[in-house]
């Protein structure tokens, strides 16, 4: 384990930044905080967690895939990719490092999406432990600990120095160069926040919300739940619980004509919407409550049944906050799973 | 040396019975205005969305004047009334989101005036040329 | 008929007339008090500043009957200002000339009584560079 | 905070869905936490008494809901109506949304509603739990010893600050007393962008619509945004689009909103509320207000039903685009 | 897709001259959906025509785009080509490269880029052309003619003989006009009266023609073959049908000093009159500021010596709504104001006037019965100056007077110089002149009358001024040729005031939505080839509304817009357009934000079920537009939030595709 006092974070952000590029929480106008590239004078922000997950970084909103030029009636096909340079993103909470994991089945099982591969195979993840976690979090119904984030390097923050443990080949390399700037050190300090966040878990009010009812093989029980329909009463049908996820993975695929042409792109798309996955014959679903539904049981359902048992929520409370009328994956675990989600 | 000099898109909505009827004048009087202009024929001022104006500075368009018939004279009696109106608001709205005022613009040119034509018209163009390339509302993915 | 177009075209850039515009109604004659004083009319100025006859112009004396009253600006239905085209051959004159008419020491012989400040300004601007 | 109370509205509700005046009532259902209130339609007594909740978070608009819920439910609907959500109501009834025949609205006092991150600002993160005793709010959190006591004033949501009426323009019955419209300062923010050079509004508004994901909250919340099918999800409107893929598509999603609305909205607040990255969209809406006020004489959408919106108006006399420029160096 | 033929006029040079025609044809050749395209000496001409016929039919064209002059020229012309070839005439569309392109830019290489951007403009908006089928609408077969002048009674008498009734609108008492007030004619010198008169009389007598005098049109609306109006009869306080015109009541008024407008001011009428002996309607009216009884409710003089009991005090405003088919705007000039010509004294002295004020005192039925005597004093004038062009081709002064040249000044100048040197051989007559215009008719040789045979003074040159002075008027001249200035002692000084249209036609013209030029006279359709249409369609123009004329001219454009006008009424349908605005039903939310800005009324709204995209179905109130109402205009395809209303043939998705052409 290394350690580096706070005081000279900025020279190991220096550091980072030569070889790569790098991300990291800072606060803005708003007073929210977002993943920015780091430049000097960037401040990093004490904030618990962004309101746009770290998703974006191998998965971008939008990400052109290829473009058309046209002239006359000749047709050009264009690759639109881009060299990508290394980058790190630092500070992750231990939920969003869950994520990527969660990302990476899909987009990584055959056909291996090349556009995820290349990103994820250039990224540098450093996570950081919540000393903080704010009665939104959930994190520990998915069994994941945020007193022992993973990523390609662990770090944990106390109030005079930050500490780093590296997981992988890239996190060792990488902390291997930030040498001059960190010492070796004993892992006291860091012992001591683990046994404190673990307390504070304790008495986080949704500390006790169950996954017991969820998972493979339940779609046939909670399908016709009859309370699907009072949940999704007040939902909007808007994106923002979708697009704030850190593991909501679905896209479109769309053409923009630019005039001269055709950019190929895709960009998030959320089954919240009236038109996700519209075919040729229509809409599959064609109620909100059917595409509300649909939200959550891929979470706690269809997913865990493809992948092993895993849930594709990392309980990162994102959606509690953001959610226009409060509707949230708790409350529905709550809901539908009854007595068990208790 | 050679000296690439700027010319800006200009797309004017003329309406069918006074200003591209004065645009016509204009041609038969041979008062010649830059070919920067480009006309786009609507039956009348109050055809033209504001969406039809977004979409001009996104594929590249510098400048955007509206013409139609004089306030009074729409030929649908009251078009050119809610244009005046529907045109002060957005301008006013690209504005406050800090687009060059200078980019749009009303006039009322009737079917008499060719003259009035080609003056606002090379006074525009050379209004956004001085302004330059319309950095503030363009869609990078149109340019080529 | 001497046409001098340096001149011409000085004395329309001075103006800043358009003698074109004439139409000949000679209305800008028709009003002026000082015509019988005058060889060339107001009209005959324009007409003539318009063929580039310039010289008779400059070598008459009727450059400096003219009054500036403007009469014939306020009634001339076609905004021609013949005075400004007789004011811009005047100068040309008093340039070409390069002397003034009129000194400040030459005031005090003028000056009477009740001489108006204005009629002063006026006479500097007539005999003066 | 509130002078009206939970079991008043539950007491009120019950003797409706009792006598029968009414099958279901649209209220504000209980969340996890004490703040996190979603609309619900209850329709017994018991419902009620389980599930319904009103505190200092209940701000959201229900007018919207009474396109859909009107049709779905048999008979009447009781809904609770703060001022400002009647005059969204009022707009919804002169563009002919819903059967007025189909509400029983109850219009609510209110003495303006919380913002929980400016609660959260004060209090920390981690709530437990928050209370309210008169003017001021016990938040008790997870990490400070003791309960942090805040003034409601000082955590009041944007949209209450500038509260511009206390009036409810429609209702079938008024519980507590009636208010008046309010002389807010609500434009002072628009003026003070106005009086910005272009260049300064151009990086205020290019910072703040970069935050945008284009969730389309600011729409689905928005009582004005109640189209059958909105151009941004018709592929044949030439403007639909999913994302906000570049600077422009960022702005054309916002112009055209505000411009949709302008004239219909109520500034009611909603899409500022409910903006994930906390860009004040109602500033948009508020501009195309103002303006409309100072070009075309004082209008209040929704303050009465059937009026006719200054866009869709004209006199003969109306300043011409050009003129608003002048207009505006003129009184700076 | 559609299969688009290209077709690329060189209007002889007009076009090919600044056009590389060619290189246009060919660069079309590759955009999308074009699989033909060419270029001809004359697109227009009838074997261009028959080059387009020939296109569709070889390759199966379904969409045209014809590259020459501005569609207002010629884009029915090509719709008929299109039609006679088979395809829906709405499948083509112009791309305007002459006046909007050859015409205004002077470089080959600037006029080739632009035409093959304008080409590929209206080919991206022809590949989303639909065909459209024009709908149809009904005539109302009866013709309303406002003003009664002579182009108005010439207009409703060409009418009516065709067998179409007329209404006439006045806002006089009386029918006649400008030319009622006229002594003689010129160049003919015949009377006035004795050719007006009769036809007045022919308008009172003819069963197909209602005259609606004292009355004036306060609203318009509908459409060509089906306008709605409704027009104000003023009360005039007698009852028409009753009064026999004989005059007693006027005898007997004892209000009797209220200025006679007839006669310009220059004698007075009383309360109760009739404006002159021959007037049609010849009935009484009652000037309700200078009735006694009317205004203090003391007096009732008429009432009482009205044998036929026809003055009516409480009589009111009367309101009719009557439906036309056509309408013709024929509401005439007024000479403009003399009040800013102070040089001329007008104000200063009686023995300045107008050109009209010596009609009426040179007639026999004016002031001084037709002898010829100074408003002041009663004398008769010995030196008289004639001032032409007052106020006209007055570029430099457009608060005071007019930048055109009002036309007929010279020619009743000359008349009333001829006509005072031979009635009295002892007067002076002076003529000041900028120009003598004599274009028409034996006009010069009636000049030149007066100058060889009745000695009339012309002098080519301006009147500076005019001061009077004890009863003489001093007239300061130029004389351009002698190079003079002259100062003559005048007794009477005539000013041809220049003239403007009527001031009733600005507010007319917008009820009617008919265009106007910048003076306020009514814009033709065409200059030369449709001179009595507005562009306004079932809208016409009569006479000096639409610009400077003589008797002869506006007698002349009087039958052409009946002609017009009775073509119109023969139809027993009309062809609308079917450019017209629809509702998307399935996308309309019913707010009425279209109906509130649809100047024509043409949208209602329905309840109608609807399957909803939830599986339930509703009742939805949708709008629905009426076509034949619907005009165009497009006002509310803007003002619809969710784009539900388009325009066919200027749809929302066919501008934007012309949008991105150009910006490409």
């Amino acid at each position: 384990m290394r350690k580096c006092s706070l005081e000279k974070i900025n020279l190991l952000f220096k550091e980072i930044a030569k070889n790569a590029e790098l991300y990291l929480p800072q606060d803005q106008t708003d007073g929210s905080a977002a993943y920015k590239k780091w430049e000097e004078g960037s401040v990093w922000s004490n904030a618990l967690n962004t309101v746009r997950s770290p998703k974006d970084f191998f998965f971008p909103q939008t990400e052109d895939l290829m473009a058309f030029k046209t002239e006359g009636k000749n047709i050009e096909v264009i690759d639109t990719r881009k060299a990508l340079d290394d980058f790190v993103i630092f500070g992750v909470r231990a939920c969003d490092v869950k994520s990527f994991d969660i990302l990476d089945r899909v987009f990584l099982s055959e056909p291996v999406d090349s556009f995820y591969a290349l990103r994820r195979s250039h990224g540098v993840i450093i996570s950081l432990a919540c000393s903080k976690p704010s009665e939104t979090c959930f994190c520990k119904t998915f069994g994941i600990n945020p007193a022992e984030p993973t990523g390609d390097i662990s770090a944990w923050k106390t109030e005079t120095d930050i500490f780093f443990e590296s997981n992988t080949q890239k996190g060792k390399e990488l902390l291997e160069k930030l040498s001059a700037l960190t010492e070796e050190c004993d892992d006291t300090a860091v012992v001591d926040q683990k046994a404190k966040i673990d307390a504070i878990m304790q008495k986080l009010p949704l500390k006790d919300l169950k996954t017991d009812a969820f998972g493979g093989g339940k779609t046939g029980e909670l399908f016709n739940a009859p309370e699907w329909d009072e949940l999704s009463e007040a939902c909007l049908g808007c994106g923002t619980c979708t697009f704030v996820c850190p593991t909501c993975q679905c896209y479109d695929i769309k053409d923009f004509n630019t005039g001269n042409g055709v950019i190929r792109f895709r960009c998030w798309d959320s089954c919240m919407y009236s038109d996700f996955t519209k075919m040729a014959h229509g809409n599959n679903r064609l109620t909100q409550k059917e595409r509300f539904r649909q939200r959550f049981m891929h979470k706690l359902v269809y997913y865990p049944e493809n992948n092993d048992g895993l849930f594709s929520c990392v309980g990162c409370g994102r959606c509690l906050v953001k959610c226009p009328i409060s509707m949230n994956i708790v409350k529905v675990m709550k809901k539908i799973g009854g007595k068990k989600g208790e | 040396m050679q000296v690439n000099e700027y010319k800006p898109l200009i797309v004017a909505f003329c309406c069918n019975w006074c200003s591209y009827a004065g645009a016509d004048l204009a041609g038969n009087n041979r008062l010649a205005y830059p070919a920067d202009v480009k006309i786009i024929r609507v039956p009348c001022s109050c055809r033209v969305n504001p969406m039809f104006i977004l979409r001009a500075f996104q594929r590249g368009a510098d400048g955007v004047i509206i013409c139609g018939c004089h306030p009074g004279d729409c030929h649908y009696t009251s078009g050119n009334y809610f244009t005046r109106r529907r045109m002060a608001a957005l301008f006013s709205m690209l504005d406050f989101l800090g687009i060059e005022k200078e980019r749009t613009r009303v006039e009322w040119v009737s079917a008499a005036e060719g003259a009035k034509f080609a003056a606002t018209m090379n006074d525009f163009v050379a209004t956004v040329t001085a302004l330059g390339e319309n950095k503030r509302l363009e869609d990078l993915r149109c340019k080529k | 008929m001497h046409n001098n177009k340096y001149l011409q075209e000085e004395i329309i850039r001075i103006s800043g007339v358009n003698p074109s515009k004439c139409m000949r109604c000679g209305k800008c004659s028709a009003t002026c008090p000082a015509y019988d004083e005058m060889e060339y009319h107001p009209h005959q100025f324009v007409n003539m500043v318009e063929c580039g006859d310039i010289e008779p112009l400059l070598n008459s004396k009727s450059l400096y009957k003219c009054l500036s009253c403007f009469a014939c600006i306020d009634r001339c239905p076609r905004g021609v200002e013949p005075a400004k085209v007789v004011e811009a051959v005047r100068l040309t004159a008093i340039r070409k000339q390069g002397a003034n008419h009129m000194t400040a020491d030459d005031i005090p012989a003028i000056i009477e009584e009740d001489t108006p400040q204005q009629l002063l300004v006026s006479a500097f601007r007539k005999y003066t560079k | 905070m509130q002078k009206i109370t939970r079991e008043q509205l539950i007491q009120k509700a019950s003797e409706l869905l009792e006598n029968g005046t009414v099958s279901a009532v649209l209220g504000w259902g209980i969340g996890e936490f004490d703040y996190d209130v979603t609309p619900t339609v209850f329709s017994t007594v018991e419902e009620l008494r389980n599930g319904f909740v009103f505190n200092d978070f209940c701000g959201a608009n229900f007018s919207k809901y009474l396109v859909k819920k009107t049709d779905k439910i048999e008979g009447k609907i009781l809904v609770f109506l703060k001022p400002c959500d009647t005059y969204s109501f009022n707009q919804l009834l002169t563009e002919h949304r819903f059967d007025r025949e189909k509400v029983y609205a109850v219009g609510i006092p209110c003495e303006g509603m919380a913002d929980i991150a400016k609660v959260k600002a004060i209090s920390g993160d981690g709530i437990a739990a928050i209370g309210s005793n008169g003017d001021k709010l016990t938040v008790t959190t997870l990490y400070a010893d003791e309960p942090v006591v805040i003034a409601a004033n000082d955590v009041l949501a944007e949209r209450c600050i500038n509260c511009k009426s206390k009036k409810h323009v429609a209702y079938d019955e008024l519980m507590g007393e009636e208010g008046e419209v309010i002389e807010s300062n609500r434009f002072d923010e628009v003026a003070r962008l106005e009086a910005m050079t272009a260049d300064e509004r151009f990086a205020f508004w290019q910072n703040e619509l970069s935050r945008c994901i284009r969730c389309n909250a600011c729409r689905d919340a928005c009582p004005a945004c109640t189209c059958e099918k909105c151009v941004f999800d018709n592929p044949n409107s030439g403007v639909e689009n999913k994302s906000p893929a570049n600077e422009f598509e960022e702005k054309l999603f916002h112009i055209i909103r505000a411009y949709h609305v302008a004239g219909r909205c109520t500034d009611c607040g909603e899409c500022s509320r409910v903006c994930p990255q906390n860009i004040p969209l109602h500033l948009l809406n508020r501009k195309f207000i103002k303006d409309m006020n100072d070009f075309y004489g004082e209008y209040q959408a929704g303050a009465e039903v059937g009026s006719r919106a200054p866009l869709v108006d004209y006199t003969t006399e109306d300043l011409e685009p050009g003129e608003v420029f002048d207009r505006r160096e003129n009184n700076a | 897709m559609q299969r688009v033929g290209v077709f690329v006029c060189w209007c002889g040079s007009n076009i090919a001259g600044t056009v590389d025609v060619e290189a246009v044809s060919e660069a079309l050749k590759s955009e999308p959906g074009v699989v033909f395209s060419t270029n001809y000496q004359y697109m227009c001409s009838q074997a261009g025509q028959d080059m387009i016929k020939q296109a569709v039919k070889e390759h199966n064209l379904t969409g045209i785009v014809v590259c020459s002059c501005s569609p207002r020229m010629h884009e029915a012309t090509f719709r008929k080509t299109a039609a006679a070839a088979g395809l829906n005439p709405y499948m083509v569309e112009i791309a305007n490269i002459r006046e909007q392109c050859s015409w205004v830019h002077k470089d080959m290489l600037t006029g080739t880029e632009k035409a093959i951007i304008l080409g590929k403009a209206a080919i991206a908006k022809v590949n989303l052309n639909a065909p459209l089928i024009p709908g149809e609408s009904p005539v109302t077969k009866r013709a309303l003619v406002i003003g009664g002048g002579i182009a108005g009674i010439q207009t409703a008498l060409d009418i009516a003989d065709a067998g179409f009734p007329v209404d006439i609108v006045e806002k006089k008492p009386t029918i006649g006009g400008k030319m009622a007030q006229l002594d003689k004619t010129f160049p003919t010198l015949d009377c006035a009266a004795c050719i007006l008169t009769p036809k007045m009389v022919d308008v009172a007598q003819n069963e197909k023609i209602r005259i609606f005098s004292y009355s004036e049109v306060t609203e318009v609306s509908g459409f060509v073959g089906n306008f709605e109006v409704t027009i104000k009869k003023n009360a005039r306080y007698v009852k028409e049908d009753i009064c026999t015109g004989c005059g007693a009541c006027v005898e007997k008024c004892p209000m009797k000093r209220i200025p006679n407008e007839f006669n310009l001011g220059m004698d007075n009428r009383p309360a109760i009159y009739i404006p002159f002996a021959q007037a049609v309607p010849k009935v009484a009216t009652i000037d309700p500021n200078a009735c006694n009884m009317l205004k203090n409710g003391k007096c009732g003089v008429c009432s009482k010596v009205c044998a036929a009991g026809a003055i009516d005090y409480t009589q009111k405003d009367e309101y009719i709504n009557e439906k036309y088919g056509a309408i013709v705007v024929a509401t005439g000039f007024n000479p403009i104001s003399m009040d800013k010509f102070d040089e001329f004294a007008y104000n200063q002295s009686k023995d300045v006037i107008t050109s009209l004020e010596f009609e009426r005192l040179t007639n026999a039925a004016g002031p001084s019965a037709g002898k010829l005597l100074r408003p002041s004093d009663g004398k008769h004038p010995h030196t008289i100056v004639f001032v032409q062009c007052v106020g006209s081709r007055c570029e430099s002064c457009a608060e005071k007077g007019k930048e055109y040249c009002s036309k007929i000044c010279c020619m009743y100048t000359a008349k009333h110089a001829m006509l005072t040197r031979d009635k009295y051989p002892d007067t002076e007559v002076y003529v000041f002149y900028i120009d003598v215009r004599t274009p028409g008719k034996n006009f010069d040789e009636f000049y030149r009358r007066a100058v060889e045979e009745y000695g009339v003074k012309y002098i080519k040159g301006m009147v500076g001024k005019v001061v009077p002075e004890g009863d003489k008027l001093k007239v300061q001249a130029s004389d351009l040729i002698a190079n003079k200035q002259l100062h003559i002692d005048a007794d009477l000084v005539v000013l041809a005031a220049a003239i403007e249209p009527d001031k009733s036609a600005r507010p007319l013209a917008t009820m009617l939505t008919a265009s106007m030029d910048t003076n306020d006279f009514f814009t033709e359709a065409h200059p030369k080839l449709r001179p009595v249409e507005s562009p306004t369609a079932g809208v016409f123009l009569s006479g000096a509304c639409q610009g400077p004329k003589d008797i002869p001219e506006t007698v002349s454009q009087a039958g052409a817009a009946a002609s017009k006008v009775i073509g119109l009424l023969a139809k027993d349908k009309l062809t609308g357009n079917p450019c017209v605005a629809n509702s998307n039903e399935l996308m309309c939310n019913g707010c009425s934000s279209c109906a509130n800005v649809c100047p024509y009324g043409a949208i209602t709204y329905e309840d109608k079920e609807f399957r909803m995209p939830d599986r339930t179905t509703k009742i939805r109130r949708v709008a629905s537009v009426n076509p034949a109402v619907c005009q165009g205009c497009g006002a509310c395809t803007v003002a619809c939030p969710s784009g539900a209303m388009d325009l066919k043939g200027f749809a929302n998705l066919q501008i934007m595709a012309e949008v991105d052409a150009i910006c490409k």
